[in-house]
């Protein structure tokens, strides 16, 4: 009864108009100056990279060989690279990727944590089972299991989706699936906890079945750990899919993406620091600005926070 | 006051506030009371009506932020605990007022054992020696009656029943006998058995001890059972207050009136239907000016929304904070106010 | 009692929670949260549940609904046998028979608006269109007095009273005949306790609601039950008619139980002289030999220390399980009680 | 004076991680072996055959070589001793050949060895090696840092399958070169000392040597030539104007030199098309639709302006090149030499005459509505990336649109038979690669494009004739470049035989590309070799004062 | 608690020998090749046969089980020998040989160790003594100017990648400033104070990289616990008895708060093992990250297997040891 402390009478009930609970969210979350700043920054990143390059006049990967290793000037705000490509536009067109990357591969990973952190947790018998399967995939090495993945399935994916859409799904998938076992454990957990709840009892004593219990009353309540380890995911996917870029796993070479303008950038640290500098900076800052709405979604969902 | 005698507590005009991004929250409304010594005085109210934050205003345990205490005097003895700083008020927190909280379950830290808790304050406040203090700890369990003080001192609060935690918390408050102990709900989370245990107890000790306590309950039964003095309270505000007997006897506060009425009785005769009172608690701090009762009160009238009523005496010790008179059933003419 | 057929018959109920361990993690002992326990409660009939916390009172009530699969005994509702029904007959048979649970604000999903929650057993058992549900849902808002624009807020904007009458609006949402009550005014403040029982019995007598009141307020369930059982330890102890329950207990924990109740009047508390029990309930996972009451009785016999008491019928409507009553029953006569209930015929033993 | 100059430090970015060259072909391993193993005979800095541990080289003018071709005798200087004092005798060099033939020991070094019938002891420093074919260049056998001399002694129970068992004789060779092991940390570390039993007292001058593994060229580069931490750093492959920034770092320069590495495009004559079945997708029964035509061919190269490859990619360590066989000269053909200057114009015209006509978007089709889109693929590698995105510009500019894709090189050139992405299998329509031949004769090396060589499934996919080209010509002409000896005659039919695979355009070389190193300015003595191991002449390096 | 330990020892074992066999079949499956690194002028009948030599020309099953016989019982004999000295309780015979080296794979992993345990076991020790006092501060001062300030950078040292920072680093201090080396040394053997003043500077700038990035992590579980257990009733317990302020953060909210810290410190300890792949990559620090790296990149499957599947018995461990430290920092869990 931690509410009941505070339990509107009629008439301020009356005053306020019936409204969603996201908006409660809102409101908390807006106060969080550190999620709000961070969303404004993140948007900012979005807008960028794909309204960018519909008023940027330059492709990411034209060559203009005369006009290389540039300078930043009114042209190119950022410069040009070694083959004279803009530095700008690629900036863009790489954050297009790492951002899907990121966003597709944390829901990914969300989706596969919480199926199974939801399962385990809900049925004791295979919960076992599916704990072993999450050290199992602790244990898995990521770089071979890419290896083996993009043998098996990188020319099926490229022939129905395209090159790059199959790379892309290729990639997001083993970012997807090494990644989600922490979501498993931390949703387990807290199912465990919520399996007892009394609206859980109250649930099957109206006769629900399990398949709607879990998707009615189990999932949405567990989403606010979800939603804060989805945030850590989405920076950690786009540092991977760097990484990835980096060991040549990553996308087709003529595709730009952060993580592979700073590693191109760093034998260049010297003569031109913005070259890796830069996309190293839009990293952080997303992942910053992600972290931080991270942050301030955990305070805004959580009903005891919002709840004061 | 009444009696002459010199109180160990005085509060007077206890003014708490909690600044909300929904607004302030008046949670203590110029609240003043004493406390006698080796009295016992019961506070009640419905939940939210800020028993707790007077008490824990007293002693300074609120967070501040959200909390603010925004005036009045709380004497204990000849210091007034609210100019006295953090350290003074540390000096103050379980050597001359101890407090026994409500949930005997969360109360007590679950990773250090009972003795190591039991210990702190007589170390801390005492300067006692490790073995001395583990003595006395055994004293004190066995002053609460827990059988085989010595060896439980060992072991962790999850290993003790609700009933035996509660005792704990109770020698815990006792350690460095205090002047006043504070209980706050001692017993709303234990069965009616175990509570009888725990009220017998502190019968027993108020006894051999001889120490002033202040028992917050919302079970009039409780306060029946035990109190000298009761204080009724709502919306953040004393709403009537005086020895148990008379209060219960001519019950002055429309709303003390309807709470007797609302509970049913375990002898005599069943009631077909029980009284309610309508409407829900009020929310603190929305309408200042007016009675907080009002809008569940049966008896308001438009005096009520204009202004909150003070407390006035009507005898025998007995004051209460209404603009309407029992006795006649008519609004009161002239207020006779008082003094505090 | 002799009247038409129980709506409910409990017979021998036990639930057994298995304690695993070693190695193997195999099953080395049991919690005995409910140990035989049998009872009938007539149609439109309330049986109160009392006792102290952790005697088993929730777990009987969850295995008559058959929230948690029982170890042994019989349920049969409506002339069913709950216990031994299939899944799916069982989810079809759900409607007749819900619960109020003891907190209202861990009841409600958090995530779901008011109409969501009242609607959730429609949307189960029915297959009724969008505007019939709401009808309904309506309906059912107004019967236990919540305000209709409230449909679309979720729980925690309302007071813990206001939620409680979303949990009874969920529970009658398909009109059960028998509705089982954990605790539901236990979390209540107790100026906003009387409403809800108003509500409840109200509801009663509206639509002829069965109830299995459970509670550990003696005072409330003297106000709302019409038969009492006293649980402890995982048995029933004493089961009587109100009046008789209140006025002349039979068994020491039941007259422990009422003395404990603090009276708000204080020249009857003066003057009351209170049993107090001594000591702490004994775990359900190893419970004392002979009587589980043995422990802490005021009145312990030798024999009470050896053998457990048989469960008998004292009066109409009366079942004691102590020695003492034994004793005096073997006695005294247990005479007419066998004309009007041939149902007990063989011996007083349940 | 031996040792007076103290202590050498060498970096690596590849790490050895084993000093035994017999067991691993990878070069990090065979130079850092070089330092403690060396053979009867290297060649030098401008690919000449020296003598090494022998007097002279052996030849058909000094009888060392049979008439025949069939038989080379070898003998070994007077003197020389193991590192543990013993001598060097023709025991050693049987045992050596014994050792890497042995058809359980899995030598990396078996080519040099092959068709060899027998070694035989002649007397204590002499042995023949007696050949099952004639042999017009019979100095496969204990030549180069590739097939040094082992110690019988050391390794007399590591024969065949039990070679990998011989940790300690792996790591620690006893050799005659001029420093010994004395601390061996595979892929990190090793340690030397001089060794003293060096055939010249006065050499090495390096009391001591640390070979440092691992990291980066960019940090190697950095270590020798801007910290100055390192005295030498081994194959620097970074942009030009990297190495030259790390120059104007003060510490050191790099040097550079060419042998015969020729970054090229292959062009598949197959059809890789992934809706073919696999056992004729990429094989010779699949003729590929497009490129099977030369003037398509011939558009790819005439579109590339090699000049700015090289500018881009590797600056002083590369020149344009029109040859498979860039070096040495007498077999480096002048008549490709066309292609050095780009012509869009006229590769547009060949696709024209080709029936390509540019589409809609820019992108050539032909008459049956078929794209002119080709799949373009190599090994990661930053240098290889720019060069495809500067091609597929090009192409692009001459309406031929490629689809690019990198492949880690240990897949792409892991030559796994499971794998769809191995430059073997060559499931793309070009790739791009370099590729060179040991020492300094080609007839190997062109060998590969003979019929019959091409990579199928009936082989595993193992062949070296990566285009698939075919030509019964061609094959003609390398039978009788194998049966000539004569040098001159063996250039002419070299050159012609390279002159046949440049202009049917199957091979599109880029770029001839060198060998940068770095080493300290305090470091002399260095001379960049590129047909044998960087360390040939360790021995003679020495500090520079001041 | 012993049978609970030992139950979940036995269900290792099969979860174990799995894990290895995916691995192991995973490896098998990969297109790498050991041969890739061999020079192209290397023809294609040699290559087959050094490919025999490996014994890659056995079927899997056969080679799997091999490396399991001498995984389990010939290298924990030698382990054994090694740490006892008794030279004959080692098994004689063939022990697991890498592909790359032709030598044990017990000892590189041996010879790497020390490396790898400086580096990364110091950063992430340091890490954690780094992360504690912040994480307690941030939460007692939530939403102070050292709260924000903490959480920025830690959030910054979360978000930055280490192959951004370790080349950046590496710019500044080794080549502009020249305070530190690039290359780290790893035969450096310290016996006096100029040497260890060598081991510091070398370690310096890996150590930090990596110090900030565990530092950032724990820092952030650590404030999230204590603001957790802050709000919880026995503190305001604790401050009712007259306690200092400082006695109630330290003793009473840290003790509880530490507990599942300490496990999520206990679940990070395998990782310390692996190594950290980038950082030692580029500070040349030959740990075990790039022992593994460079294995995997030479498809040296031997090494490959045996290494991860150390670390698949590390986490195991460590996840028994987290769960095993829940039950004995807090008095409430008992396992049976
Ligand atoms: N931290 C806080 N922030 C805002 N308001 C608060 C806070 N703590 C208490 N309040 C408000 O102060 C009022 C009094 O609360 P208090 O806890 O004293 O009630 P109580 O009488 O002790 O109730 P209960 O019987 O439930 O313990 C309540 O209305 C509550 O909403
Ligand atoms: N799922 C379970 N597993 C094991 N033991 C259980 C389980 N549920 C209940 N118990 C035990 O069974 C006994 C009876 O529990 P139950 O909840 O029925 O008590 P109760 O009478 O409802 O108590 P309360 O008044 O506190 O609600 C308790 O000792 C409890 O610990
Ligand atoms: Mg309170
Ligand atoms: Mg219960």
């Amino acid at each position: 009864m931690t509410d009941a402390a505070t339990p509107p009478s009629p008439e301020t009930a009356r005053i306020r108009p019936p409204r969603n609970q996201w908006w409660d969210v809102w409101d908390q979350f807006k106060i969080h100056r550190g999620a709000l700043a961070g969303s404004v920054v993140f948007l900012a990143i979005v807008i960028f990279c794909f309204v960018g390059p519909l008023v940027w006049p330059y492709d990411a990967t034209y060559i203009d060989i005369r006009s290389r290793n540039q300078g930043m000037s009114w042209a190119h705000p950022f410069g040009t690279d070694q083959l004279g490509r803009d530095i700008m536009a690629r900036m863009m067109s790489g954050g297009q990727v790492s951002l899907a990357v990121g966003i597709v591969a944390m829901a990914l990973a969300m989706l596969i944590g919480t199926g199974i952190g939801v399962l385990a947790g809900y049925f004791r018998r295979i919960d076992g089972l599916l704990m072993r399967m999450t050290d199992l995939f602790l244990a898995l090495p990521l770089l071979p299991l890419l290896l083996v993945m993009s043998m098996l399935f990188r020319q099926p994916l490229s022939a129905a989706f395209g090159v790059e859409t199959g790379m892309f799904l290729l990639i997001v998938t083993a970012i997807g699936i090494t990644s989600w076992m922490p979501t498993a454990r931390v949703v387990r957990g807290d199912v465990l906890a919520l399996k007892e709840r009394e609206y859980v009892l109250a649930a099957r004593s109206i006769g629900t079945p399990p398949r709607r219990l879990i998707l009615r009353h189990v999932v949405p309540n567990v989403l606010s750990p979800v939603m804060v380890s989805a945030t850590l995911m989405i920076a950690t996917a786009i540092i991977t899919e760097s990484a990835l870029s980096f060991l040549g796993l990553g996308f087709p070479p003529d595709f730009p993406t952060w993580g592979r303008l700073v590693n191109d950038g760093i034998d260049y640290l010297q003569q031109y620091p913005s070259r890796a500098m830069l996309p190293g900076v839009f990293i952080s800052l997303t992942v910053l600005s992600v972290n931080y709405i991270g942050d301030g979604l955990r305070d805004a969902l959580d009903p005891r926070i919002r709840g004061r | 006051m009444h009696d002459g005698a010199v109180p160990v507590l005085d509060v007077r005009n206890l003014k708490t506030v909690f600044s909300t991004r929904s607004g302030e929250v008046h949670a203590v409304n110029s609240v003043s009371f004493d406390l006698r010594p080796g009295e016992l005085l019961g506070v009640v109210g419905e939940s939210g009506s800020g028993k707790s934050v007077t008490m824990m205003s007293l002693l300074g345990l609120l967070p501040s932020p959200p909390a603010e205490i925004r005036g009045g005097e709380v004497w204990l003895g000849d210091t007034d605990l609210l100019t006295l700083g953090e350290d003074g008020l540390r000096k103050v927190r379980g050597r001359e007022v101890g407090f026994v909280f409500q949930d005997p379950m969360t109360s007590l830290n679950p990773v250090f054992t009972v003795g190591f808790q039991l210990t702190e304050p007589l170390r801390t406040h005492l300067g006692m020696s490790k073995t001395r203090a583990r003595e006395r700890a055994v004293e004190l369990l066995e002053l609460v009656g827990i059988p085989d003080a010595r060896r439980r001192l060992g072991d962790y609060p999850h290993q003790f029943s609700g009933g035996m935690r509660q005792r704990v918390m109770i020698a815990i408050a006792l350690a460095c006998d205090p002047k006043v102990l504070i209980a706050d709900e001692p017993t709303t989370a234990l069965d009616v058995t175990i509570q009888a245990q725990i009220l017998e107890l502190v019968k027993e000790l108020r006894q051999k001890l001889g120490m002033a306590i202040i028992w917050i309950t919302h079970d009039l039964g409780v306060i029946a059972g035990i109190a000298d003095r009761v204080m009724v309270m709502y919306g953040g505000q004393v709403a009537e207050h005086g020895p148990v007997r008379e209060l219960f006897a001519n019950p002055a506060h429309p709303y003390t009136r309807a709470l007797l009425q609302t509970m049913p009785k375990i002898h005599g005769a069943r009631d077909a239907k029980l009284r309610v009172i309508e409407g829900q608690p009020p929310v603190m701090g929305r309408h200042p000016e007016s009675c907080p009762f009002m809008a569940r009160c049966a008896h308001a009238f438009d005096r009520c929304a204009r202004e909150n009523p003070t407390r006035r005496d009507i005898g025998a010790g007995h004051d209460v904070a209404c603009h309407w008179d029992h006795r006649t059933g008519e609004p009161v003419q002239d207020l006779a106010e008082v003094a505090s | 009692m002799s009247g038409p057929r129980p709506l409910v018959e409990v017979r021998d109920l036990k639930m057994h929670f298995p304690i695993l361990g070693g190695i193997l993690r195999r099953q080395v002992g049991a919690v005995k949260a409910v140990d035989g326990v049998s009872f009938d409660i007539q149609p439109g009939e309330t049986l109160g549940v009392v006792g102290e916390s952790g005697c088993g009172k929730s777990t009987v009530g969850r295995a008559v609904l058959r929230l948690y699969e029982a170890t042994a005994g019989s349920v049969i509702i409506d002339g069913e046998d709950i216990a031994a029904m299939p899944a799916e007959k069982l989810r079809r048979k759900r409607p007749t028979m819900q619960m109020v649970f003891q907190d209202p604000q861990a009841s409600l999903n958090p995530r779901m608006t008011v109409a969501g929650i009242i609607g959730e057993p429609l949307d189960e058992h029915t297959d009724w269109p969008r505007a019939k549900k709401l009808e309904r849902i309506y309906e059912l808002m107004d019967a236990v007095g919540l305000n209709r624009d409230f449909a679309n807020r979720y729980p925690h904007a309302f007071s813990g009273g206001q939620r409680q009458r979303i949990g009874i609006a969920r529970a009658l949402a398909l009109n059960p005949k028998f509705i089982v009550c954990d605790e539901p005014i236990a979390a209540l403040d107790v100026s906003i306790q009387a409403q809800v029982v108003n509500l409840l019995e109200r509801l009663q007598d509206e639509f002829g609601l069965t109830y299995l009141f459970i509670s550990h307020d003696l005072s409330m369930v003297r106000h709302i039950a019409d038969r009492v059982a006293v649980m402890y330890l995982g048995k029933i102890v004493e089961m009587a008619p109100v009046g008789v329950l209140y006025d002349a207990p039979r068994h020491p924990y039941t007259e422990a139980l009422l003395s404990a109740v603090p009276e708000p009047d204080p020249s009857l508390e003066a003057r009351k002289d209170r049993i107090v029990l001594k000591g702490d309930v004994p775990s359900p996972a190893n419970p004392p030999k002979g009587c589980n009451f043995c422990t802490r009785c005021p009145r312990v016999m030798e024999i009470c220390r050896d053998i457990d008491p048989e469960t008998v019928q004292i009066a109409p409507g009366h079942v004691v399980a102590c020695h003492l009553v034994t004793q005096h029953q073997t006695t005294g006569a247990t005479g007419g009680t066998e004309a009007e209930h041939p149902k007990h015929q063989q011996g007083e033993v349940l | 004076e031996r040792g007076e100059d103290g202590h050498l430090n060498i970096i690596y970015w590849q790490a050895p991680s084993i000093m035994n060259p017999y067991l691993s072909g990878g070069t990090k391993d065979v130079e850092a072996s070089s330092l403690v193993l060396e053979p009867l005979a290297r060649y030098n800095e401008s690919g000449e055959l020296v003598p090494w541990l022998v007097d002279e080289i052996p030849t058909v003018e000094n009888g060392g070589v049979s008439e025949d071709l069939m038989s080379i005798t070898w003998t070994i200087s007077e003197g020389i001793l193991w590192a543990d004092g013993t001598p060097v005798t023709s025991a050693d060099l049987a045992f050596t050949a014994e050792y890497c033939m042995h058809p359980e020991g899995g030598c990396a070094q078996g080519a040099r060895y092959q068709d060899v019938e027998s070694v035989e002891i002649v007397d204590d420093r002499t042995v023949t090696v007696h050949f099952s074919v004639a042999k017009p260049v019979p100095y496969g056998p204990f030549v180069t840092a590739q097939a040094p001399i082992l110690q019988a002694a050391q390794f007399a129970d590591c024969l065949g399958a039990r070679a990998p068992e011989c940790t300690e004789a792996n790591f620690n060779p006893i050799g005659t070169g001029p420093f010994v092991v004395t601390d061996f940390r595979p892929n990190d570390v090793i340690q030397l000392e001089a060794n003293p039993n060096y055939r010249d007292p006065m050499l090495p001058h390096f009391a001591t040597v640390t070979l440092k593994g691992g990291g980066d060229a960019a940090s190697a580069g950095r270590a020798v030539m801007e910290t100055g931490e390192m005295d030498y750093a081994w194959n620097l492959q970074l942009a030009p104007d990297v190495i030259q920034t790390m120059a104007q770092g003060g510490q050191g320069v790099p040097v550079s030199a060419f042998g015969t590495l020729v970054e090229r495009i292959e062009v598949n004559m197959t059809d890789p098309s992934p809706d073919l079945p696999p056992e004729i997708r990429s094989t010779r029964e699949a003729p590929h639709p497009i490129l099977s035509d030369i003037r398509v061919r011939q558009a790819l190269s005439m579109a590339i302006d090699r000049e700015l490859l090289v500018e881009i990619g590797y600056g002083q360590a590369g020149r344009p090149t029109c040859n498979l066989v860039p070096a040495p000269p007498i077999f480096a053909s002048e008549a490709n030499d066309a292609c050095l200057v780009q012509d869009l114009d006229g590769a547009r015209a060949l696709l024209e005459e080709a029936g390509w006509t540019v589409g809609g978007d820019g992108i050539r089709v032909n008459a049956d509505g078929d794209r002119l889109v080709l799949d373009y693929q190599t090994s990661t590698n930053a240098v290889r990336q720019d060069f495809q995105a500067l091609i597929q510009q090009w192409w692009r500019e001459i309406g031929i649109e490629a689809n690019l894709r990198n492949i880690n090189s240990s897949v792409f050139f892991g030559g796994d038979p499971g794998s769809p992405d191995t430059f073997q299998k060559f499931y793309a329509d070009v790739e791009m690669y370099a590729n060179n031949f040991p020492g300094t004769d080609p007839e190997q090396y062109l060998g590969a494009y003979r019929c019959g060589m091409e990579p199928r499934p009936s082989n595993q996919w193992q062949g070296e004739n990566i285009n698939r080209f075919c030509d019964p010509e061609y094959d003609a002409l390398h039978l009788e470049l194998a049966q000539t000896a004569d040098i001159e005659e063996r250039g002419r039919i070299g050159r012609a035989l390279n002159d046949i695979l440049m202009q049917n355009f199957v091979i599109i070389p880029l770029v001839d590309r060198g060998r940068v190193s770095a080493h300290a300015n305090s470091l002399g003595g260095v001379l960049l070799n590129t047909w044998d191991s960087e360390l040939w002449n360790a021995a003679d390096w020495y500090r520079v004062e001041g | 608690m012993f049978n609970y330990t030992m139950r979940r020892l036995l269900l290792a074992i099969p979860t174990l020998l799995f894990i290895a066999l995916v691995i192991f079949l995973l490896l098998e499956l990969s297109p790498g090749d050991p041969m890739a690194d061999m020079p192209l002028t290397i023809p294609p009948e040699i290559r087959e046969q050094m490919r025999l030599a490996l014994g890659l020309g056995e079927p899997w099953y056969t080679r799997f089980f091999k490396w399991l016989y001498l995984f389990s019982v010939v290298e924990p004999s030698h382990v054994l020998a090694s740490i006892t000295g008794l030279e004959n309780l080692a098994i004689d015979g063939q022990r697991i040989i890498s592909f790359q080296t032709r030598s044990p794979v017990g000892d590189i992993i041996a010879q790497r160790l020390p490396q790898t345990l400086w580096v990364v076991g110091l950063s992430y020790l340091f890490g954690i003594l780094v992360s504690l006092p912040i994480g307690i501060y941030s939460a007692y001062r939530q939403y102070s100017w050292f709260d924000q300030a903490g959480t920025f950078v830690s959030m910054v040292g979360f978000s930055l990648p280490t192959f951004f920072t370790g080349p950046l680093l590496i710019l500044i201090f080794s080549i502009w400033l020249g305070w530190f080396p690039i290359i780290y040394d790893t035969t450096l053997v310290v016996d006096s104070w100029y040497d260890f003043a060598l081991q510091m500077r070398q370690m310096a700038m890996p150590v930090f990289v990596l110090t900030l990035y565990n530092a950032a992590q724990i820092t952030r579980f650590m404030r999230a616990s204590m603001l957790d257990n802050l709000t919880q009733d026995c503190v305001r317990t604790a401050r009712a008895k007259g306690l200092t302020e400082r006695v109630v953060v330290l003793v009473h909210v840290l003790r509880n708060s530490m507990i599942p810290v300490i496990t999520v410190i206990a679940l990070g300890i395998p990782q310390i093992f692996t190594g950290a792949i980038i950082t030692e990559q580029i500070f040349r620090v030959n740990g075990l990250g790039q022992l593994l790296i460079t294995a995997i990149y030479a498809t040296d499957i031997p090494m490959v297997l045996t290494l991860s599947v150390v670390f698949a018995i590390l986490i195991v461990v460590f996840n028994l040891i987290a769960d095993l430290l829940y039950a004995v920092f807090d008095p409430r869990i008992r396992y049976d």
